[in-house]
C-alpha cells in the first residue's frame, strides 16, 4: 500500500480522493476509522466544504484539526455542532429526514456482487478460522442511510461468490432485495478498491467496473476478484490533481499516520 | 447503598464487594476512549472468574479482560482499538481458539439492548439486522438461552410492523434488554454521593450505567456536591443510580479521558505487539498488570515525562501534537 | 433548506412558508414554562385553520391556538397550566361543544412517540397504558384512521412479549411514531445555522424537534456559530434538524424561559379569567393578539416594571420572590 | 378548604402533612403540582430528609426554595442533580431498579373502590359532560412505579363505583389484577382526603377507612363515598404538631401560594 506509482501518489492516496470525489456538498457524512475518515476530511477540505462529518460516536460536525485514529479519539470531540452519543448518532442515520441526507463509508473483509459485506468471520461462525472485529456501526448504516461508498482492498478472497458471514446488507440478491427484507432503498453505490472504482448496475444491482487506476488493466482487476465482472464500462480513472494531493497531504494528514 | 450519602470507596473494595465471579459485567468507554481501564486492571489483579462480558465498541478495556482469562461469554457489536488493532488480538485469538462465547450485535443494537434496560423494558425495536446473519447465527444456543434465566430465550426477534407500514417500516427487529449486574464507567467528575458528570462524547455509558443493578464510577475528579448541582444541564447521572464512587486520576489509562489526558499511543502499541505472542503476554500480564499493586503503582511504570506529553490541551481536550505514528 | 449556511429569517415569514392551513404541528415546552408563544400568536394572527395538534402537556401554547380557533385535532397528553388551570379553559370548552377532536395518550406515551419519530422507527413499547381506558377509547375513530393516511391505523396495538417473561413484562403497549409537519420550539440560544442549547430542563423539545419534518426554532440569543461549538457538551439540536432560525427575545412570554424570565402570574391568571367567558375571550383575543403586528408590539402592551419583575435572577434562573398569588 | 378547624390548622395542612407522615426516608418522591409537591417538600423537612424529589419534567432531587406552581416551574430547575427530559424521567420509573424506589403522588377526578383513578372526562368519553386535563404522567407512574399515595376530594361523586374513564391503573379488579394485565405489582397504597385516610385491605384490594380527621365520623365519610367501605378498622388521626406545621408554613410555603 505504501508503494508509491509513475506520477508520484500512492494509490493510497489516490483511493482517498477518489471516495473524496464522491462526497457531494451539503452531504452528512458517516465515517469509520481510518482511509474513511481521511476521505471525508480531504472532501470536506476540497470540493464538498458544506458537508458534515459524523461519527457513530456521537460527534455532530467535528472540526478536524488532527487526523483521529478512531471515532471515539478526543479529536472528534472539539468543536463540534453537538457531543452526544451511540444513540443519538444511529437515530439520526435511522430518522427519516436525516438519514435519507447520510452517505456512509464502509470497510469489510469480504463482498460480494450485490455490494453485502462480511466483517465478522471467515469460516464457520461458531468456530471461525479468522475473527474480524464485528460489525461495530457498519450493518446499522448500511440499514439505514441513503447510500454508500465501500473500501476494499481487491484480492479474489475478499471479492467472492458468497459470503462467508452477511454483517451489513448490501443490494442482498438484486432489484427489489432490500424492499423484500423490510429495508429502505439506499444502498451501496460505489466500492473503491486499490485497483479501480466498482459500481452497481441500475438494472441487476450487480457490481460492475466502473474505471481503473492508470496502470491497471480491467484484465487485472477481474484476475482478482472472485466472481465475474462486467468490464466493458470501465474507463480510465482520472488520477488525483495536484491541488488534492496537497490538500489531502499538507492539511487532512501531514503527519502521515493514515497515508503510510 | 444507592439512597447512601456517601459512596466513596477504594476501587479494591467495590471490585471485591460488587464483581462475583461468573456475574453479569458491562463496562463503558469506545475503543481507545474513557474505558474503566483501572477497573479493569483491578479486576484482573483480583483474579475473577467467568465474566459475562456487555459491551459494544468497548475495545481496550474488552479485549485486557479477555486475554487475562476473566471472560466466559461476550456480546459484543466491535472489538477493536481503532488504528492500534484493528481486530483485537486477545480477542481474536480467545475466539479462534474456541475459548470464548461470543454473540454478535450491531453497534446500534447494542446501544439499544442497553437503553431498554434502562428504560425498563424488555425489548426495543429498530431496523438494523434485517437480512443479515447477526439474526441468522446465534453465539448462544438455544440450548444455552433455555438452560440460562439470564439469558433472554432468543438472540433477536423479527416482527411485522403492527401498524402496516406507518413510517415505511414494514418489519422491526426486536433486540432484548440488557440488565447488566454490574456496570462499571469512568467519568471526569462525580461528587460522593454519585452525580456524575461526562465530558464530551458520553458513548453508550448513561444507557449502561442505567441499565445496571449496580453501578460502579471511577472519576478523574471528586468534587463536591453543590459543584455538580450548580450546572445540573451538564450532569448525565444522578446519585439514584449508584452505588460506589472511586476518585482515581488516570482511571481510563492508557485510553484517553477527555479534557485530562489523551491516549498513550505507545502503550497501545506495545500491547498489540505482546498481544500477538501468547509468552509475551504473559510477561505484560504479570509486570505490567499484576506486579504492580494498584493503578497508581501501575502508572509509576510509566516515566513521568512520558505520561505529561499525554495532558490535555486545555483549549481542545487532547493533545495536540502528540507523537501518535 | 436544512444545509443552507444561514436560515435566520423572521416569524412571519417562517410561519408563512412553513405552516399551513391543516399540518400537522407540535409546539415544544411544558405548561407554563418555555412554550414557542411568540410562534404561537403569529399563528393565530394569521389565521392558520385546521391544524393538527400534538403535545404532550403544552399547556398555554395549546389552550391559545384552541381558543384562537386554530386546531382542528389535538393529540395530547395533558392540558393544564398548573396552578393557574387544572384544566386550560377554552380546551375545556372546545371538548365539551364538541368543536375539537381530542385523542387521549399519557404523556410518557406521547414522549414515547415523538421518541419513536425522531428514531426513525413506526412505534416504541411501553408498559404504560395497560388494563386503561386509553387503550379501548379510541377520539380518532377507526374510519378516520383507515381514510386519513397522516394517522397510523391504531391508537395503541398491545402485544405479548416475544422474550417471554424477559424483564417481568409479559405485555406491551406499543405507542406509534409521530412524524410531525412541522414542530417549533424555544430555546435559549441558537446559532445562524440552527445549531441550538437549551438550558434547564428540556422537557420533549429535542425529540419532538427532531420527529419533524421541519423545524422553527425561535431562540431569546443569536450567538456566534463557535460560542455553541466550543462548548458542545451543552447543545442538543445540531443544524442538520433546522430549517428556520428566529430571534426573539421574550419569545416564549407568558410563560417562562429559564434563566431569561419567569412565567408571568397576572397575564396567567387574566388569561384564565377572560377564557372562562366567550365574549370575554373574543375581547382578549382581539386587543391583546390581533392587534400587535408582532411579538414587540405585544410585549409592548405590558409596562416595562413590570416585565422587568419577571426577569430572571441569575444564581437560580427565575424571579426570585416574584408575586404570585 | 381554607376553613380553620378547632386547634388551629386547616384541612389542607393537615391533609399535606398526613401524606408527608407516608413518605418514607431514603425514597425517591414523584409528585406532581400543588398539594402533592408541598407534601414531598414537608416530608423532606421534617421526616425524610434523604428522600429525593422527583418531578416528571425531568428534574431529580430539587432543591425547592420556593414552591414550584407547576411541574416544568423553572423553580425545580435549580440545584438538581440532573435537569433531563420527559423521556429520562419516566424510564426512571419503568426502571427495574429505580422504579421499585419511587412513590408517586397522584389526585384524580374520580376514583374507585379499587383506588383506579379517572382525571379525563365525566359523561362519554366522545361527547363529555366534564373534560378534565387527562392523564399527563399520571397513568405512567400508576404503572410504574412501587407505590403510590392519592389525594381526593371526599364527594361521593368522586368515590364512585364505576369510573367514567379508567386514566391510571389502581389494583384494577382486586388481588391479581395488576398481574393479569401485565403490570408490576406495585400500587395505590393509601387515598388522603379531606376527611380522613383511606387504605386498601390486603386480602380484597378494596379501599377501608383508616382513619378520620378529628371532628369528622366513619359515618360522615361513608356518607360521601360512593360504595361501601369498611368502617371497623377507622382510627383517630393524630392531628398536625406544631413541630410539622412550624415547618410547613414557614419553610415550604410561607406565600401560602398552595395552602389557601
Amino acid at each position: 500500500m505504501t508503494v508509491r506509482i509513475e506520477n508520484g501518489y500512492s494509490r493510497r492516496e489516490m483511493m482517498t480522493i477518489a471516495a473524496a470525489r464522491e462526497i457531494f456538498d451539503g452531504e452528512i457524512v458517516f465515517c469509520g476509522t481510518g482511509i474513511s475518515m481521511l476521505a471525508a476530511m480531504a472532501a470536506k477540505n476540497i470540493s464538498a466544504p458544506q458537508s458534515t462529518i459524523f461519527f457513530e460516536t456521537g460527534a455532530i460536525d467535528s472540526r478536524l484539526e488532527e487526523v483521529p485514529l478512531a471515532v471515539a479519539d478526543s479529536r472528534v470531540m472539539y468543536l463540534t455542532a453537538v457531543n452526544g452519543g451511540l444513540a443519538e448518532a444511529f437515530a439520526t442515520m435511522q430518522n427519516r429526514f436525516t438519514g435519507s441526507r447520510v452517505v456512509g463509508i464502509l470497510g469489510a473483509a469480504q463482498i460480494d456482487i450485490y455490494g453485502n459485506l462480511n466483517s465478522t468471520v471467515i469460516g464457520d461462525y461458531q468456530q471461525p478460522d479468522v475473527r474480524f472485529s464485528g460489525s461495530g456501526g457498519a450493518c446499522d448504516v448500511a440499514s439505514f442511510v441513503n447510500r454508500t461508498i465501500i473500501f476494499m482492498q481487491h484480492e479474489k478472497r475478499k471479492f467472492v461468490e458468497k459470503l462467508d458471514y452477511l454483517t451489513s446488507p448490501g443490494w442482498i440478491n438484486g432489484p427489489g432485495g432490500r424492499e423484500r427484507i423490510g429495508l429502505g432503498p439506499g444502498g451501496p453505490e460505489t466500492v473503491i478498491t486499490n485497483l479501480g472504482i466498482l459500481r452497481f448496475a441500475k438494472e441487476t444491482k450487480k457490481m460492475y467496473l466502473a474505471a481503473c487506476y492508470p496502470g491497471v488493466t480491467p484484465e487485472e482487476v477481474q484476475q482478482k476478484t472472485g466472481f465475474a465482472l462486467d468490464l466493458e464500462r470501465a474507463e480510465a480513472f482520472p488520477p488525483p490533481t495536484n491541488a488534492e494531493l496537497k490538500i489531502l497531504r499538507e492539511r487532512c494528514d501531514p503527519q502521515r499516520l493514515i497515508l503510510n | 447503598m444507592k439512597s447512601s450519602q456517601n459512596k466513596v470507596t477504594t476501587l479494591a473494595a467495590a471490585i471485591t464487594s460488587l464483581i462475583k465471579d461468573n456475574c453479569h459485567l458491562s463496562i463503558g468507554g469506545f475503543t481507545i476512549n474513557r474505558n474503566p481501564m483501572a477497573a479493569v486492571y483491578e479486576i484482573i489483579r483480583q483474579r475473577k472468574r467467568g465474566l459475562h462480558l456487555y459491551a459494544h465498541s468497548n475495545g481496550q478495556g474488552v479485549d485486557e479482560l479477555v486475554g487475562a482469562g476473566c471472560v466466559r461469554r461476550l456480546e459484543i457489536a466491535y472489538a477493536g482499538s481503532g488504528r492500534f488493532a484493528p481486530t483485537c488480538v486477545r480477542f481474536r485469538k480467545a475466539v479462534e481458539r474456541g475459548e470464548l462465547t461470543v454473540e454478535d450485535y450491531s453497534n446500534y443494537q447494542m446501544t439499544l439492548r442497553f437503553m431498554a434496560g434502562a428504560m425498563g423494558l424488555p425489548f426495543l425495536p429498530t431496523r438494523s439486522g434485517l437480512g443479515t446473519d447477526i439474526i441468522k447465527h446465534w453465539g448462544f444456543s438455544k440450548e444455552l438461552r433455555n438452560s440460562d434465566e439470564t439469558l433472554p430465550k432468543q438472540k433477536l426477534v423479527t416482527i411485522d410492523n403492527p401498524f402496516g407500514n406507518w413510517c415505511e417500516s414494514p418489519k422491526l427487529v426486536l433486540v432484548p434488554a440488557i440488565n447488566p449486574d454490574v456496570t462499571i464507567i469512568h467519568v471526569q467528575q462525580a461528587d460522593r454521593r454519585g452525580n456524575a458528570r461526562i465530558k464530551g462524547l458520553t458513548f453508550a455509558d448513561v444507557e449502561q450505567a442505567k441499565a445496571a443493578r449496580h453501578l460502579i464510577i471511577t472519576c478523574e475528579e471528586l468534587v463536591e456536591e453543590d459543584f455538580l448541582k450548580r450546572d445540573p444541564d451538564h450532569n448525565q447521572i444522578p446519585f439514584i443510580h449508584v452505588d460506589a464512587v472511586v476518585p482515581i486520576p488516570w482511571g481510563a489509562y492508557p485510553t484517553a479521558c477527555y479534557r485530562h489526558y489523551d491516549y498513550d499511543p505507545r502503550y497501545l502499541n506495545n500491547y498489540r505487539q505482546a498481544a500477538e505472542d501468547d509468552k509475551s503476554y504473559q510477561t505484560y500480564l504479570a509486570e505490567k498488570i499484576l506486579k504492580p499493586a494498584d493503578h497508581q503503582e501501575f502508572l509509576a511504570l510509566s516515566d513521568k515525562k512520558h505520561l505529561k506529553s499525554l495532558v490535555a490541551d486545555p483549549e481542545t481536550g487532547y493533545a495536540v501534537g502528540l507523537e501518535r505514528s
